[in-house]
């Protein structure tokens, strides 16, 4: 069993620049920030080193950080311009039941993250959702298109914070 | 008297009787599949701790004539890329094969359709058309399931044929008769002439004979319960993986068709069971109509006998269906061509033994 | 004309209309379900001529046993739905000067045979009986022969099968 | 000798098929009755729940979590609450957790019951299915009698509940126990331990627990395959520290460890030891006010927060992002059926098409839960 902190130790000595450092953080959580095309190499490491053993990805968690500039449009919308995504990795490891949590930040415009789909196969449908609801293009992912939507959804991603309905889906009206 | 003698005797015409003769069975399966569809749905609510059909009549009694009459206003639905002529002919292929099995059942010692020397063998060859009608529904949906579920009862059937008719030839060896007519005559008086208890043969054969014909009553009621299609070999319409196996598609009155041919078949094989091995017609205990001296009375009473037998049978296939759950394919077949076949190649080489010495 | 006479022309009918459905259907499903009923119209004349046995043996083997095989073989080895299975008219040259030869021996055969109506069986009911016994006194050698014949055939096919 | 060219054949099972509890489609690649590939297809149940809570207030979102699991709706609302309740701060009164623990028990019972009913109707056993849903209407009765609502309950709120219990509650809930048992022990005889049935599921999709852990498995799937790992004990929530019992595992009774027999037993094992919790707790309850704790107004600092809880199907958890609103910034939720249901390609490889509705009821999925 390991401290955050420790871990933390750890990955800043195994790997350096690709770990960031403690993502502020506030209730409960301690995570540690990780460079979006280093995360595979790191979850490799956490998962085999002996010492840490994170066979479990518990959770893959995809959200729209909010933090660009609102841009208001004349009908009233917004959307965001620049800002960041971050995907959340909470892992944990089964036998010596110390977990810890991973973070990744990525700019919107170019939202491109190593996956990890071979590390842990949980994370094989948790970052093809995480494609579909925030739209992060995952690297070298086995089969990277939707899941939940359709497949031929053009209307953009819908748990960003500035997506819009589309007016028509296949002809029909939206909402009909 | 034959009732096909009764019939001549009243039109003089030999084709007339033989079309009266031949309808009978009709007039015994369709208020049979009524009844039965009523008692599976009431044999099933019951041993499911409810209470089923009670709306329609009297305790859902009605429930049937319902069901009639809804299948009768269904759309005759034909899906657009089905094979039409296949479709339309399928469903009265099966029946047909269904019914023709009829034709040498013995009702009673006053009816059987035709009384044919090789009646056993014959239900093996009319079930040819069974296989044959359920392969050209498969086909003639054109979906995968019902090809699915064609192919694999068409297996099933023929597959399980075998040790039918390894029994039936063991039967043969007993009795050395085909016809079934003279089966159920011979095994009179009491029911340990019964075939079951080693049938009307003499000494001590008879005492050695009852096992084995134990085993070959058991695989034979097991194969038919396959040839049938009844839980837990249902494989071919089971509802879980198949939809509804080579009847999906069909609708309205060409699905009550098969739906007909396949309770028309659980009688059938139940009848042919306790036609070989319980005496068919009759009865276990002696009949009224010769202890009151009316003769007219006896063939009434074996058609109840027969009834009876036959409903009991299919009383328990229904029980069975509502209690076991269902084999998979390849334990199936593993079940027929392991088991009941090298099972029954056995039991026949023994009793054609015991008949020898 | 006697019942007799009629199931036999319908028989015939039968024979002929299905034998003709078989042999120009395009439709591969077509022709092996018409060919059931060509088994199904013989087995009428075997039953028409006393033969019961040989009807219900023709029944359970042809129409239980081959075509069902034959129909299985069609059903699994095309792609299921996808493709229409059609046959089609190919060497029509060739064909028809072999045709043209084997009708016109056959006609000359049949032309010169001189047919003789067999006496009427006393009891065709029990042919069953006549036909166990002679296969297993006469020509018991040869029924013994015919099995193993089969047994090497069904021992063959599962080897086959197996690879 | 060459060899026969043979093509693969594409059955799709769903999104309208009696066996896939729900609108899933599977798409089988076949070669004959062989799976050669499984590939499920998602989504036709989608509400985009994760956006609408974004939209809503915190104790607005208690009715809509109840929709995603829709078969053991009790069971989202405790683990939302005790999201929310630990993001706040909260110390829900001991007759809160008490009733909170009776209903998540109740639901577990009642799911397992659903799973293991059509689990014997998948196989073809009918008769069980409707032993099951006879208990398991007793206990919607009890819930209804609770808060009015035999599926979708909005009984527990953040800070506290709806309404106490009946004042018949506690007596019928009581009663209902010991026929419980009877009925257990009847499914066992009738399906359990019937040759057929154990035919058909041992040995079949069996799941290694290493891949089970890859995949990210939890609850009774994974304790199925052998680990020990139940967050009632593991990671501790509400008051079931103050219970005594067991964590069945799976011990490969009639084949190998995590086979589906191992999966389906392990769903009545899991019964058994409900009924213990529930025989404690209910005669343990105490007096007390259920609503004092509910806050007026709810808003969280800022912050992240996951919390998981023993679901009825594994480890259920809301991953809750805030930014000091009256809304969540972000709610993303473990959903177990989801995960396991990216799993079945996996365990169905080389089986037979029979063994995919095997293995599909075996893992025990809610598709309202995996399109949320």
């Amino acid at each position: 069993m390991k401290t955050p902190q420790e871990i933390f130790e750890i990955l800043k000595q195994k790997f350096g620049e690709s770990v960031i450092g403690f993502a502020d953080n506030k209730l409960l959580e301690f995570a540690i920030e990780i460079a979006p095309l280093a995360i595979a190499e790191v979850g490799y490491f956490l998962r085999d080193d002996s010492e840490l053993l994170f066979d479990n990805l518990i959770l893959l968690s995809a959200l729209d950080d909010m933090t660009g500039k609102k841009v208001t449009e004349e009908d009233g919308s917004f959307r965001f311009e620049g800002g960041t995504l971050s995907v959340i990795y909470h892992i944990e490891s089964t036998s010596s039941r110390h977990k810890i949590v991973l973070k990744v930040v990525v700019p919107k415009e170019n939202a491109e993250i190593e996956s990890v789909a071979y590390v842990w196969n949980h994370a094989n449908w948790e970052e093809r959702e995480a494609f579909d609801m925030i739209g992060i293009k995952f690297l070298n992912h086995p089969n990277m298109i939707r899941i939940l939507m359709p497949y031929n959804w053009d209307a953009g991603y819908p748990l960003r914070k500035d997506y819009k309905n589309p007016e028509f889906y296949e002809g029909m009206k939206v909402p009909y | 008297m034959m009732i096909y003698d009764f019939f001549i005797s009243i039109f003089h015409n030999e084709l007339i009787a033989a079309f009266l003769n031949s309808i009978i069975p009709v007039a015994f399966i369709v208020p049979f599949a009524l009844f039965a569809v009523y008692l599976e749905r009431k044999v099933s609510a019951h041993m499911q701790d409810r209470l089923g059909p009670m709306r329609v009549g009297a305790h859902g009694w009605l429930q049937s004539f319902a069901d009639i009459l809804k299948l009768l206003q269904k759309e005759d639905i034909v899906a657009a890329k089905a094979d039409k002529k296949l479709f339309n002919i399928a469903p009265v292929l099966t029946f047909v094969g269904c019914y023709a099995v009829f034709a040498v059942i013995p009702f009673s010692s006053a009816y059987i359709g035709a009384n044919l020397d090789l009646g056993l063998l014959y239900i093996v060859a009319v079930s040819g058309f069974v296989v044959a009608g359920i392969l050209m529904a498969g086909w003639g949906s054109n979906n995968k399931y019902s090809l699915f579920g064609a192919v694999r009862s068409a297996a099933q059937i023929v597959s399980y044929e075998i040790p039918t008719t390894l029994v039936i030839i063991t039967i043969i060896i007993v009795t050395k008769s085909l016809n079934l007519y003279d089966l159920s005559v011979n095994q009179t008086s009491n029911m340990f002439n019964w075939m079951i208890f080693g049938g009307y043969v003499e000494g001590w054969h008879k005492i050695a004979l009852i096992p084995f014909m134990f085993i070959g009553f058991i695989i034979i009621y097991i194969s038919t319960l396959a040839e049938v299609n009844r839980t837990p070999f249902d494989i071919p319409e089971a509802e879980s993986e198949l939809v509804a196996g080579y009847h999906t598609e069909y609708s309205g009155m060409k699905f009550a068709m098969f739906f007909l041919a396949e309770y028309a078949n659980m009688f059938a094989v139940s009848a042919i069971v306790s036609a070989i091995f319980l005496g068919g017609f009759q009865s276990p205990f002696g009949y009224l109509g010769s202890t009151l001296n009316l003769p007219w009375l006896i063939p009434i009473e074996q058609f109840f006998w027969f009834a009876s037998k036959g409903i009991f049978f299919v009383f328990v296939q229904m029980w069975l269906r509502w209690t076991l759950p269902r084999l998979r394919v390849d334990q199936l077949m593993a079940m027929c061509w392991k088991y009941l076949i090298p099972i029954a190649v056995v039991n026949l080489l023994i009793v054609a033994l015991i008949m020898v010495l | 004309m006697t019942y007799y006479t009629f199931a036999f022309y319908a028989f015939a009918a039968i024979i002929l209309l299905s034998a003709y459905a078989v042999v120009t259907s395009k439709n591969v499903i077509y022709s092996a379900f018409s060919l059931m009923l060509t088994f199904f119209g013989v087995a009428g004349f075997y039953a028409l001529l006393g033969a019961d046995f040989i009807a219900i043996v023709q029944l359970i083997v042809y129409v239980g046993g081959i075509l069902t095989l034959m129909l299985f073989g069609v059903m699994l080895t095309n792609k299921i739905t996808e493709t229409e299975i059609k046959t089609g008219v190919f060497q029509v040259l060739p064909a028809s000067i072999i045709i043209g030869m084997f009708s016109g021996v056959l006609i000359a055969s049949i032309s010169n045979n001189r047919w003789t109506v067999a006496e009427k069986l006393n009891n065709p009911q029990n042919s069953l009986v006549g036909i166990g016994s002679i296969l297993m006194n006469e020509y018991i050698l040869i029924f013994e022969l015919l099995g193993v014949l089969l047994l090497i055939a069904l021992i063959g096919a599962a080897s086959i099968a197996r690879k | 000798m060459s060899v026969l060219k043979t093509e693969e054949m594409i059955l799709n099972m769903g999104p309208q098929h009696p066996s896939t509890h729900g609108v899933l489609r599977l798409e089988l690649e076949l070669d004959g009755e062989l799976i050669i590939d499984v590939k499920p297809h998602v989504g036709y149940l989608h509400r985009c729940f994760e956006k609408h809570c974004e939209a809503l207030t915190y104790p607005q979102i208690v009715p809509y979590v109840d929709r995603m699991d829709y078969l053991a709706a009790m069971y989202n609302e405790f683990g939302y609450a005790v999201t929310v309740e630990r993001m706040l701060g909260i110390q829900v009164p001991e007759r809160v957790e008490y009733i909170r623990v009776i209903m998540g028990e109740f639901q577990r019972i009642a799911s397992h019951l659903v799973a293991v009913g059509t689990y014997g109707l998948d196989i073809g056993a009918f008769t069980p299915f409707l032993y099951c849903f006879r208990d398991r209407e007793r206990i919607l009765s009890l819930f209804e009698m609770t808060c009015g609502a035999r599926l979708l309950y909005n009984y527990i709120w953040v800070g506290g509940l709806s309404h106490d219990l009946h004042p018949d509650f506690l007596r019928l809930a009581k009663e209902f126990l010991p026929d419980f048992k009877n009925t257990l022990s009847e499914l066992n005889n009738l399906l359990s331990y019937n040759k057929i049935f154990t035919e058909r599921t041992a040995n079949v999709g069996v799941l290694p627990l290493d891949t089970a852990i890859n995949y990210g498995v939890t609850g009774p799937n994974l304790r199925a395959s052998g680990l020990k790992w139940d967050l009632r004990k593991d990671d501790p929530y509400s008051i079931y520290d103050k219970f005594d019992f067991d964590i069945p595992v799976g011990q490969g009774w009639y084949g190998t460890v995590g086979d589906c027999w191992d999966r389906y037993y392990l769903r009545v094992l899991e019964m058994e030891q409900s009924v213990k919790i529930l025989e404690q707790a209910l005669v343990q309850i105490p007096d007390g006010n259920i609503s004092e704790a509910i806050p007026k107004r709810i808003k969280p600092p800022e912050g992240q927060i996951y919390t998981r809880v023993e679901n009825p199907r594994g480890e259920l958890g809301y991953f809750i992002v805030s930014k000091g609103g009256l809304q969540p910034h972000r709610v993303k939720v473990h959903a177990p059926s989801f995960i396991h249901l990216g799993l079945l390609g996996e365990l169905c490889k080389g089986h037979f098409v029979a063994d995919v509705i095997a293995i599909l009821g075996s893992i025990d999925i809610v598709l309202g839960e995996v399109d949320r």
